[in-house]
């Protein structure tokens, strides 16, 4: 804990290596929306981690000044759990395109909204495989042809937050990456949020998407809170029967007008942290990264034949 | 007076049973003093199949298993008909005698090949489809056939729950019996295996009584077995072993997605989450515990043990051939990446799905080849029950000296032996760290000053670094510039070479028996203290052999196990796999072709007796290449 | 007078119009009858990072490529810091006089290693950080600096859209105009480029002109180069190429997830669904196409081929390293249950993820021992254009002949080599299909009544049988009976036996050059031209070399080998990787240590200079290893 | 086309391979259900294959008198879409268990909801995994302790049909095993429909699921036909928006009880193969399986040059 931590609210989260996206590419405003959201929240750069899968969203936590590993294609969320897991008093934003985490990444995907393990997903959606030249993402419509594509689409697309939704995380939203400020908003409640949240961000790629353009989005986009009345957030279990079904009728709306905001977040589904925490003793307070495994002279702690009482045979 | 030393076999239909008798009989012979040594076998199926434990019982420990069996215990029908060949003359089979009637043809759970084998050889000795013919077939054997009433003695002995219920007591109860284990034993191993149930104790030991009783009162009656202090020890199974290593070995995290046989580990891991501590271990540690997760498949597995890794949590994951199969990609980025993981890779007979509960060693070319492009990985692997303790703890300590993932390989037939272990050292390996970061302040996670390769190893949450699986600079951004990819493929690498220098010969290769003997037997994992009775055996009849024995193919003991090679005489190379992956290995890094062969591919265990005569044929130039065919 | 060898480069930012000024560059010289060989390179990117094509002009058809180069196309700034070191006394460096005033801290692509290594060049040369210190660097070498202003140029010439869209154009025409080449044949080349818009050829025309105009009226006029008739021909990388194979090769249904540099292949036959037809074909035919399924991973793409391939379609999939790891488990299925299909295996850059745009052969023996367990699968590699096709269409035949997998190696310089292919001979390979049902009552799919091992082939919607990845019977249902499982390895080992005797020892090894040579090289893939050319350019200097190229190696045509080898003198194994994998397949099969290496791991091609620098090395025994270090 | 066609509706479907599942195991009344759909329907036994994963459920095929394939866990929908797209002549059906459509599958299970390729996915719920002795499937809720557990399940549940829904497949049913008429009728009814079909079957594991048993099911189970005005199908476009919705809240209702029956069938979306069709000219009247690839004299059919005509230079 010995960087920047004399005035945390100055400390640079972005440091200082070449960003080689497009010009244009909605990827920058991710970045900003990030490192002001770290900013803002004052957090230890040491106490967030940055994960990424692999494409042009993958190169995202080497532009942040937090630890962070750009993973493999499609896994960045098992390595993310791993590390939350291993030590939960971590931040842990995943990073990470449509087609890593809705294509060969969808099984963990859908897997952690079962565990719930509170890692903090940021969707890059472009509707594109951008770094591998343009190729169709899950989240491209059924018929649809930008300009890298040789003929229509041929796969139906899926919405990520009804996805989201149906997997079961508890903090589900979506933002534009012309946003920046709503952007850096939900990353922040995200954060503080226990469970797991998943945030897809609508991001222009100029170079393989001629459709879903910047000025596409500009046109569309509407923030939720706009509404006053509306309230995503579940605090008792009561509510989230009304509540989880107007977060994903909402949801189901695209085309000339597009939500972007907070669809839903659920307060009353513990986290995995806490469920482990009920099974191993001060889990959260010694997690397995804070804890010694040998004794002052090397050897090892466990004994194993009380560990193992129910071999012994004597 | 003759040692004892029983071969003994239970079978009858998977979930039926046949486990708590083997646990009964073992747990007897254990309290009175014996040393039991036991491998199960079983369809991939949950309920119904045809199933066994096949045991040896002496008072020295034993280290492998003969056919034919001196005892069989039949709980079903299936029992007598899969195993025919298993017994010999002076054999004893006991069975229900309720089976008499029962025809062969009803046999439904035999599959068909098998079925078509029993029929051929009835056939051939004129012999009728049925239980009659196979009992037939027995007595013209020579074999002692010994029909026991169950249903009547349970009946008339006790009175809580159906007769079935006891069927396994019972068998275990005549099978100790008519070995001439004290009674009292019995009733000891019966108290062991339903330790807080003082109900079922009870009933059972009626049981036991009936079934002594009634052998008592019967032509089988037989000496009393002498009996021994007993010592306390360990029933442990290769899984358990390599569990309670790990543990030991400072394992925090641990991933899984169930497979046979290796998800055994981790359920067990699984119940221990709130491990017990030695007297050295502090106050604050004592309130430590594991962590296991059952993932959504094995992707997820291994590249959630790699992420706790980066918390400087000792973290691993176990499977089988299907699920490391899937672990390619993120071995392979662990390596690149230089991520301290285990992945204890637990080999049963495939390919593919293969045969999902049975023995195999054909995965030692992949697991040394695994994953696209070259990265430094450790391979080593175990033999018997002390090697899965102390090499789980290793296996950690490599990860962490090297910075690389380590495959530890264990075969089924090791991971499924039930042995008794005497004594566990808690000194025996010491804890090996990481190489800490010092420097704080500008971290270069992969530094290039560094002569062996090992550069400080990175934690998040207390340092800020990167790391991708793409080539790297030294503070783990990416590049592609090509000066820097080649140190960094050089530094990676280099670490092997330090490796191979910093572990002593005896974790690598061991040469057991003899420096100059007639025949050397190479071999690795299981068939290891099969083969070490194997020189003994051959001993006894004054024929000459040791046994290289491999415990690490990469970095590989190239010189030495030329050396001796190149000073053998006949060279047979034992392994459960179709190709000698283990000579093709030796071929590569020393040249050197052994010509010699036994192998075993039908997914069971190698047995002594088909060793010996195997290494007979070999000697006699009948033949070059032995393939093993024993098991049901 | 001498026959024209021009070796060229043009650099640019990625997604900058390099790509286009190389094609014009090619066209004009293929129209001119010339032929031309090149090389792509470039970075894991979009936009902006430094990307080049190498490449050479012969009247024969170049074979390898060769540094430094005669003229040197700058682009971008980049581009002359990039390649300090690849031009020479004799080059010429063409560039926008607008980089004149560019300061090398403003080249923020360029990598802090690479720029590491520049500013240390410039600095102990004493010369600035900036283009101005670049171009002394050149001057002070005896290269030719050739600044031409682009803008002035081209808006003089031409008002549609802004200047900087003509900038690769100009490039190309400048490039032109210096070598010589008839300004005719740059306009054919523009015309060819941009076939279908005449608007755009007009302006780019008004280009070149302007570029020729240029170099006229400078005292850089060189004399006009020889043309020939052109012939016709393919441009072809190696993706196109075996992507053509394949489907002359009659494939039906390919699976692919993007990945590089794979996707190329794939991407190019999911444009040619509706493929067109030789008079051969009847009319019913005509109406046929071919299915590419984007897949939502490659776990999906290998099983999805295989599970086409059960409909008796010819299917395959192509993936790169990290997606073939995650194929080993459906490969090993493909084995076990005998299911033909292709892998076209696209190496590059590893380990994990790598040096993803880069090449290497660094997965040999990962494909080789891919998946657990042992089951059969052949492994070939093509080294050129005219393999790529033809080997193409043999895999399909392969996996036909003998179910089972085929793994098909291509590395990345040769997917991106481009190379003019003069003829393509629809009747070099016949179509080789499955052996056919036909007992349609009882049919078993995995009949052991076979002696090669192949049983009669089963399609869904003509046959009823079962398959299954566990040990199975004749009829494809699972069996754990021990003997059946002996006899089904045996049988599916079987056929790689009849793989090795059918088919010819040119598909598996082929040596070229004299039989008796002092020096042999041993390689396989992309460098089979260059050594090819390295022997000729070595016989000129009268040394005698000749070359055993690889191509097949399972089975591994272990014998021949071994013959070459044994009556070889100084033998240098050559890969594009860091451990020599094909010598230690060598080893692994015939025992022959090979001694000497010429590696190179950078992930760029290997050129001809550095390979015969390296060879002298070696025969003068400096060194036993060289490591290869050019390209940017 | 040789067996049974004469008289096709006497054809035994149910071969005499020995079944090896658990006495009571739900599984044997999916195998009646598969079979009697198949009479019903007197579909040529040639027409029809059976395709599945790793697991109890997973033996189905053998117990089949059709081709049947026993692929690799997790991976049935691939291999039933190889099948399927390269002779859409073929009735596919696809068997899975829970974990091996939800867990390591689960990325397949997505990403075939976008292609709608046509194969019909029937899922063996039983909450556990069977085969490797009874560890958590994804569909056991959160909490639930089955005898098979150390400890109470730490993950959260899947609900198949709002999953199914949310990846874009056209037919999404819930059945029981041993409701066999029903579930007999909504596999025609699914073999019937032209894209891609999800049915879950509620199915008793008695060895190991000692929660959801035969009788707890019974007690709970009520089938969505019963209600006369229950019409789940979407036959025009605008019909969507409302009878998705309406399916998707019935597919939350669980506990005291739970509906059976279809949830939606979407007749509006094109099938996979007929999007090809619309790319590959004549594909469905001549598939990759049914082409020639050789001349008579066993030569390719293909003109490379004019197929590849943008490569020659002339
Ligand atoms: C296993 C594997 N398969 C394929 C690839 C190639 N690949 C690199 S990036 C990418 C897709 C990128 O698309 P997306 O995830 O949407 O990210 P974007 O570039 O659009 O941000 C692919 C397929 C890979 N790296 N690894
Ligand atoms: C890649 C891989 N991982 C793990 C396994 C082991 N395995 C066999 S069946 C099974 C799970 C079965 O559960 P489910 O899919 O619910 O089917 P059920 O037995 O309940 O019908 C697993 C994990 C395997 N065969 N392959
Ligand atoms: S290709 Fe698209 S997503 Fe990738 S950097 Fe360029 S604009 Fe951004
Ligand atoms: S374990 Fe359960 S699902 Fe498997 S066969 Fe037995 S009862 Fe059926
Ligand atoms: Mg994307
Ligand atoms: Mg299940």
């Amino acid at each position: 804990m010995q960087k920047g931590v004399e005035d945390k609210g100055k400390y640079n989260f972005r440091n200082n290596i070449t960003i080689d996206w497009c010009p244009g590419c909605g990827d920058f405003g991710i970045v900003s929306a990030v490192t002001q959201a770290l900013s803002n929240m004052k957090m230890d750069p040491d106490d967030v981690v940055a994960v990424s899968g692999i494409g042009c969203s993958g190169k995202t936590p080497h532009y942040l000044n937090i630890a962070g590993v750009h993973t493999l294609h499609g896994r960045a969320i098992p390595y993310a759990v791993g590390v939350k897991l291993s030590n939960p008093n971590l931040n842990v934003l995943v990073m990470g395109g449509d087609g890593d985490l809705l294509s060969i990444g969808a099984g963990h995907f859908v897997g952690e909204g079962r565990r719930n393990s509170g890692v903090k997903v940021i969707l890059y959606n472009n509707s594109v495989y951008g770094l591998t030249k343009g190729q169709a993402a899950p989240t491209l419509p059924l018929g649809e042809k930008v300009k890298s594509l040789a003929r229509p689409n041929i796969m139906g697309k899926i919405n990520p937050i009804t996805l989201a939704m149906a997997s079961g995380y508890s903090f589900v939203a979506r933002a534009f990456s012309s946003e920046i400020k709503q952007l850096s908003y939900i990353i922040e409640r995200a954060i503080k949020h226990e469970g797991s949240a998943v945030i897809e961000v609508l991001q222009p790629c100029p170079t393989y998407n001629d459709v879903n353009t910047l000025d596409w989005y500009r046109q569309r986009v509407y923030k939720l809170e706009d509404d006053k009345s509306w309230d995503p957030v579940v605090n008792k279990k009561e509510e989230d029967e009304e509540k989880f079904d107007t977060g994903y009728r909402k949801s189901l709306e695209w085309g000339d007008h597009i939500p972007i905001g907070i669809f839903y977040e659920n307060n009353t589904i513990p986290s995995y942290t806490n469920r482990l925490a009920g099974i191993v003793p001060e889990y959260l307070k010694y997690p397995p990264a804070l804890q010694e495994v040998a004794d002052k002279d090397g050897y090892t702690i466990v004994d194993p034949i009380k560990t193992f009482s129910e071999k012994d045979v004597e | 007076m003759q040692e004892t030393d029983i071969n003994l076999l239970v079978g009858g239909p998977q979930g039926g049973g046949i486990d708590s008798a083997a646990n009964m009989i073992s747990m007897a012979f254990s309290l009175a003093g014996y040393n039991i040594y036991g491998i199960r076998e079983f369809h991939s199926n949950i309920k119904g199949r045809h199933s066994y434990i096949h045991f040896r019982i002496m008072h020295e420990r034993p280290k492998s298993l003969k056919y034919p069996v001196d005892i069989m215990v039949a709980l079903d029908p299936d029992t007598l008909f899969e195993h025919m060949f298993d017994v010999a003359k002076g054999s004893k089979v006991v069975y229900d005698s309720a089976f008499n009637t029962f025809n062969l043809k009803n046999a439904r759970m035999i599959t068909s090949d098998t079925m078509g084998r029993i029929q051929d050889e009835l056939a051939e000795k004129n012999l009728s489809f049925d239980v009659k013919g196979v009992l037939d077939y027995f007595k013209s054997t020579g074999i002692d056939v010994i029909a026991i009433p169950f249903d009547k003695l349970i009946n008339e002995n006790v009175h809580d729950g159906p007769a079935n219920r006891y069927y396994n007591t019972l068998g275990a109860g005549t099978t100790l019996a008519l070995l001439g284990l004290d009674e009292e034993h019995a009733d000891d191993g019966i108290k062991f295996a339903f330790k807080k149930k003082p109900k079922v104790v009870e009933s059972n030991i009626k049981v036991i009584r009936a079934a002594y009783d009634y052998v008592e009162k019967s032509p089988l009656k037989v000496a009393t077995l002498p009996t021994y202090p007993a010592i306390p020890r360990m029933l442990l199974t290769g899984n358990d072993a390599t569990a309670l290593g790990k543990l030991m070995g400072g394992l925090r995290f641990q991933t899984y997605y169930p497979i046979t046989p290796a998800s055994d580990e981790s359920t067990l891991l699984e119940s221990h989450e709130d491990m017990k501590f030695l007297q050295n271990a502090d106050k604050i540690v004592n309130k430590a515990g594991l962590v296991v997760v059952q993932c959504e498949d094995e992707l997820s597995a291994i590249n959630m043990a790699n992420g706790a890794a980066l918390t400087g949590t000792r973290s691993a994951t176990a499977t089988s051939g299907p699920g490391f199969s899937l672990m390619a990609e993120g071995i392979g980025y662990a390596g690149m990446t230089e991520i301290p993981v285990v992945i204890t890779f637990y080999q049963r007979g495939g390919p593919s799905t293969g045969l999902p509960t049975r023995n195999g060693q054909a995965d030692l070319l992949f697991a040394l080849n695994t994953g696209h492009g070259e990265f430094p990985k450790m391979v080593i692997s175990s033999g018997d029950m002390e090697e899965c303790i102390y090499d789980g703890m290793k296996s950690l300590n490599y990860a962490q000296r090297y910075q690389m993932p380590v495959i530890h390989l264990i075969d089924k037939t090791l991971a499924n032996t039930m042995d008794l272990v005497p004594e566990i050292d808690v000194k025996k390996v010491k804890i090996v760290k990481y190489n800490e970061n010092t420097n704080h302040e500008n971290f270069k996670r992969y530094s290039l000053d560094t002569e062996n390769g090992i550069s400080p190893y990175g934690v998040f949450g207390k340092d800020i670094f990167w790391m991708t699986g793409d080539e790297h600079d030294e503070l783990g951004h990416v590049t592609e510039d090509s000066a820097m990819r080649d140190k960094m493929m050089e530094k990676r690498m280099q670490k092997l070479v330090t490796a191979d220098r910093e572990i002593p010969l005896e974790d690598k290769a061991v040469l057991y028996g003899d420096e100059n003997a007639d025949i050397t037997y190479v071999t690795w994992g299981s068939q290891k203290s099969l083969l070490i009775d194997t020189i003994s055996e051959l001993k006894k009849q004054g024929i000459s052999a040791n046994l290289l024995y491999l415990r690490m193919f990469e970095p590989f003991p190239a010189e030495y196990v030329a050396k001796v090679l190149k000073n053998s005489h006949l060279i047979i190379d034992v392994e459960s796999n179709m190709t000698g992956q283990a000579a093709k290995v030796i071929r590569m890094f020393t040249g050197i072709n052994i010509e010699n062969f036994i192998l075993k591919y039908n997914g069971r265990h190698m047995t002594l007796d088909e060793v010996l005569k195997s290494t007979k044929n070999i000697m006699e130039k009948k033949t070059a290449l032995e393939v093993l065919q024993e098991g049901s």
